[in-house]
């Protein structure tokens, strides 16, 4: 039975994943990609890893599903889309490699034990209780350090390309309708809330500053949808703060090791630390994460369009 | 033994609606019957699977927070739906897909 | 110390981020006086006690990341400390206040990641910290806001991402081979069969599009083609080393260990003979002089990868010495030419407002010392003696006559005349006399001196072949000891 | 352990099939979306492996690296998107130069 689950799903993903490369419309494509991202947590949740179906669902459907629906009514309104695909003979050395590939997994051993054991024994040290944010606090820090730099950058990268020197994404006209009006009036709490509540799940059980930080960013987005000035309303010093806090809270971390002559990032195992740490993180992820998904637009307000799709 | 029982029909209650829902979307003429047939028969079929779960927990978190997600489900479709259309409405013609 | 690195010009990317006032290019201008002192203590580190890794977050193998540090890394440290130290400062003075606020924490959020890149050990973190690179890449080629620059930059990104997934997923089937992610932990693991046969061609793949060998070069000359100065001479000069250096280091510690790197090996050198070819024709017809210098890293990039059937088809092989030398050789010393180079021409766009070469006519009497530059960095292009460029090709033909493999001579040789034929049209057309006066602006005085500073350091570093050749020996004992101890 | 092979060998189709649409479309949004489903493939075949541990859990480590990636991915994409829509400003094309494309050279 459990067996039929996964192939349907893995069904389903390949053929999603094929009918989004096939298809002749953008839009389309596009939408499929957002039931491609929730097909994916769905695999997710089948390979138990809850986290990361959280975070699929956030990202891979909502927020990447917004970048691209936003995008493509930028570049391409609808109705003047269509697209020859080219190359179309390239499809069989793809399925060839992808043969290749599957016949090595064949070969994998499947009792090789993978850093699990290592893990659980550095779980005895470090004072977070959960494996997975463990890993991605303390044991391999320094990855989480580089990511908000990655994310980060591509917010430095947005603003060159922009030529802006804070976000300031336009303003859109507040939604006519009582609806729009409502539900963000009961979205808007809910989503503080369970940002908050992931946050603090972090520690102990499937959640954390990255699942957190998603959604408060999708708060932002619809505050910013609702034509709520938001983040473009904060103070460009403030915004800039907020967005490097968490990257600056890992550089202390890292430097007041230095400065106890021990290797950098070790920190002394007390919860505080490692809590302040990830909360700032969080507050980053989510504005750089608003950011990304705001800012990229042209510095004059659009004409129309009240925020209903 | 008797939740489980109840469980599994009211989910099995819950997929009719939800095959229900489907053949609607696929079948159904226009996009507001479309539109009527996905939100409505979806959400009765995500509301009996909700509560056919809650009886197979003991925990009343959990039975709170499952609650909860078919509540927040209600509040997305049907605003979704409301968008959606709105958005039809407002099309210039009406145009069959 | 080696934290120092890292940890200096992140401060200095917030700092420039945060107070994004007058003052902003003294961010970097600090970093440049600080980096260079820190890289050759480290450098003197190794030279004195040999390879040595760090645990970050005080995590012993193979839970935590290290980083690690030994002759190649040094060398590549000291590269990017030097190159990118001078390119800093010829920024300081090059950039307006506004390409500048968006120019120093970009850049030096990238001179971080660099320096780890140059430190890595753990093939996941190699990942991230590529990604950081190929950002912050991309953000800084686009920094003119012209459409070519957009479009160069563009590509430079999808081709990078599709790059990073490969490598990435080649982590996965590494990972699932070794259940470990520290690569020189994982040396000697693998087993040579098919799993580790994907992970090498996934990575592989990956790493060569990165690093722009032949077929997946097209996105290289655009990008540093369309950019200002001291990015093209940032991209061309380090961003491009990264990705060698990480494919140099699995080739050897993870790779060459398991036995499957023999026909790849052979594939690579064909690769690289063909883009020295191909690289140096398209450098011999191109209009500008910036998509000379661009076209001419196409072919430079090509000489590294004679390293591979040097030194991984005959395991120990007596000539792996040389050729060892020759490749970080041939690095640093294109490096520092090619950075020249890029910021000469950008002199000459600053004097006349165009770098096509047929208005270059008469500048040898007008901008004499951005001519000699050229000239110098040139003369290290073609491999004249005594430059860097002479004793990496120098390395590499002992070793490819040492190794009986002579058809690889192909690319020093031919690929050194026409190297020499580009850079003397280069210099020809800057000598000739032109027949109309064209109006020149003068270049301020720092700006002639630091692209001058430059090629006389990839002149000056063929005298100091001695130490860099022991250098890299260090590490090869270092490897071949941790191989023997299971 | 057929969960493994079953979603490792999805894993591997769904790299492949975002290569493809990285190859055989002009449009920029499609090759970016093309991408992000290669990565979504690269993702699904790190936590099939995670399933493989013998202890019978979920290792965490690989967990903790597609979280980590899938943040790398989305500010990739977000920045790749925002190049995409200044080309398109400026040229009112949602392609790239053709003289020197990524499918002209790409063999």
């Amino acid at each position: 039975m459990a067996l039929l689950l996964d192939m349907l799903v893995a069904f389903a993903l390949v053929a999603t994943a094929w009918r989004i490369m096939r298809s002749p419309g953008h839009f389309q494509a596009v939408v499929l990609f957002i039931t491609f991202g929730l097909l994916l947590s769905l695999a997710w949740a089948r390979l138990h890893s809850p986290d990361i179906a959280l975070a699929e669902a956030a990202v891979g459907a909502g927020l990447a599903g917004v970048l691209l629906l936003d995008t493509l009514r930028a570049v391409a309104p609808p109705g003047t889309v269509k697209a020859g695909a080219h190359f179309s003979w390239l499809l069989f050395p793809c399925l060839l490699l992808a043969g290749l590939l599957s016949l090595s997994i064949m070969h994998i051993q499947p009792d090789i034990h993978g850093l699990s054991r290592a893990v659980a024994a550095g779980m005895q040290a470090t004072s977070l209780e959960y494996p997975v944010t463990a890993v991605l606090l303390d044991f391999r820090g320094y990855d989480t350090w580089l990511e908000l730099g990655v994310l980060l950058a591509a917010v430095l990268g947005l603003l060159c390309v922009r030529r802006k020197n804070s976000i300031r994404a336009p303003l859109l006209p507040a939604p006519a309708e009582p609806v729009g009006r409502w539900l963000i009036s009961i979205l808007l709490p809910i989503i503080i809330l369970v940002g908050g509540f992931l946050l603090w799940l972090g520690a102990f059980a499937p959640g954390g500053a990255f699942q957190a930080g998603v959604v408060w960013a999708a708060g932002g987005v619809l505050l910013w949808q609702a034509g709520h000035p938001s983040l473009g309303a904060l103070p460009g010093s403030l915004w800039r703060v907020s967005a490097v806090l968490g990257f600056a809270l890992f550089w202390v971390l890292a430097a007041a090791a230095l400065i106890r002559n021990e290797p950098m990032l070790t920190h002394p195992q007390a919860k505080g630390w490692i809590l302040a740490v990830e909360y700032a993180a969080a507050l980053s992820i989510a504005v750089c994460l608003t950011s990304l998904a705001i800012g990229g637009q042209k510095s004059e307000v659009r004409g129309q369009g009240s925020g209903d799709r | 033994m008797i939740f489980d029982i109840i469980s599994i029909i009211l989910c099995l209650a819950g997929a009719f609606f939800f095959l229900g829902g489907t053949v609607g979307l696929l079948r159904f003429p226009d996009n507001y019957s479309r539109l009527h047939a996905l939100t409505k028969a979806d959400n009765l079929g995500l509301g009996f699977i909700v509560l056919g779960l809650m009886f197979t927990s003991s925990a009343l978190p959990e039975i709170i927070k499952m609650g909860l997600i078919w509540l927040l489900a209600l509040v997305g479709s049907s605003s979704a739906c409301y968008f959606i259309g709105h958005y039809i409405y407002r099309l210039p013609s009406q145009e069959e897909e | 110390m080696e934290s120092l690195l890292i940890l200096v010009p992140l401060a200095a990317a917030m700092g420039s981020f945060l107070a994004p006032g007058r003052g902003i290019a003294s961010w970097g201008f600090l970093t440049s006086l600080v980096i260079p002192a820190l890289a050759a203590g480290t450098a003197m580190d190794v030279y004195q006690n040999g390879a040595r890794r760090v645990s970050l977050g005080g995590w012993a193998e193979p839970l935590g990341i290290h980083l690690h540090m030994d002759g190649l890394s040094v060398i590549f440290l000291l590269m990017t400390a030097l190159g990118g130290a001078l390119v800093s400062i010829y920024s300081a003075f090059f950039f307006d206040r506004e390409s500048a606020r968006h120019f120093w924490p970009l850049w030096l959020l990238m001179w971080a990641a660099l320096n780890s890149l140059f430190m890595i050990s753990d093939i996941f973190n190699a990942y991230v910290v590529l990604e950081l690179v190929t950002i912050c890449a991309a953000a800084l080629a686009v920094l003119s806001g012209k459409t070519e620059s957009l479009q160069a930059g563009l590509r430079y990104l999808l081709v990078a991402m599709a790059g990073s997934l490969a490598f990435l997923m080649g982590v996965g089937f590494l990972y699932a081979e070794t259940g470990m992610l520290d690569m020189f932990m994982q040396s000697g693991e693998l087993q040579g069969g098919p799993v580790s046969a994907a992970a090498f061609g996934l990575m592989t793949t990956g790493l060569i599009m990165k690093s722009a060998l032949l077929p997946f070069h097209f996105w290289l000359p655009p990008a540093p083609g369309e950019a200002p100065a001291p990015v093209s001479a940032l991209l061309s000069a380090l961003v491009v080393k990264g990705s060698f250096f990480l494919l140099l280091r699995l080739w050897v510690g993870v790779f060459e260990p398991a036995g499957i790197t023999y026909h790849g090996a052979y594939f690579l050198g064909c690769l690289g003979v063909l883009a020295v070819l191909w690289g140096s024709y398209q450098a011999l017809i191109q209009p500008r002089l910036k998509l000379i210098i661009a076209y001419s890293s196409v072919a430079q990039v090509g000489y590294l990868f004679l390293m591979f059937p040097l030194l991984c088809t005959v395991p120990e092989a007596p000539w792996a010495e040389k050729a060892w030398a020759g490749g970080p050789y041939q690095a640093i010393s294109h490096g520092l030419a090619k950075a020249a180079l890029f910021l000469a021409a950008g002199n000459l766009i600053l004097s006349t407002g165009t770098d096509r070469i047929h208005y270059m006519k008469n500048i040898a009497s007008r901008l004499p010392m951005t001519t000699f530059t050229l000239g110098l960095a040139g003369i290290s292009l073609m491999g004249l003696p005594p430059s860097g460029g002479f004793v990496a090709k120098w390395m590499f033909m002992q070793a490819i006559l040492e190794s009986g493999q002579w058809w690889w001579a192909v690319a020093p040789v031919l690929g050194g005349l026409l190297t020499a034929g580009y850079v003397f049209r280069i210099l020809g057309h800057a000598f000739l006399l032109a027949e109309k006066e064209v109006r020149m602006l003068p270049v301020p005085f720092v700006l002639e001196k630091i692209p001058l500073i430059l090629a006389l350091c990839s002149i000056l570093i063929g005298f100091r072949a001695e130490e860099v050749i022991f250098l890299l020996q260090e590490h090869m004992l270092w490897t071949l000891e941790l191989e023997g101890t299971p | 352990m057929h969960g493994f092979y079953i979603y490792a060998v999805t894993a591997m189709l769904l790299f492949c099939l975002g290569l493809f649409g990285l190859v055989s479309h002009k449009n920029l949004l499609r090759k970016i979306v093309a991408l992000n489903v290669m990565a979504g493939g690269v993702f699904l075949f790190f936590i099939s492996i995670a399933n493989l541990d013998p202890s019978g859990g979920v290792d965490p480590v690989p967990q903790a690296m597609v979280l980590t990636g899938i943040v790398v991915a989305i500010s990739l994409t977000a920045f790749a998107l925002c190049l995409a829509r200044r080309i398109h400003e400026k040229t009112g094309q949602n392609e790239l130069d053709t003289s020197c494309s990524i499918e002209g050279e790409d063999r």
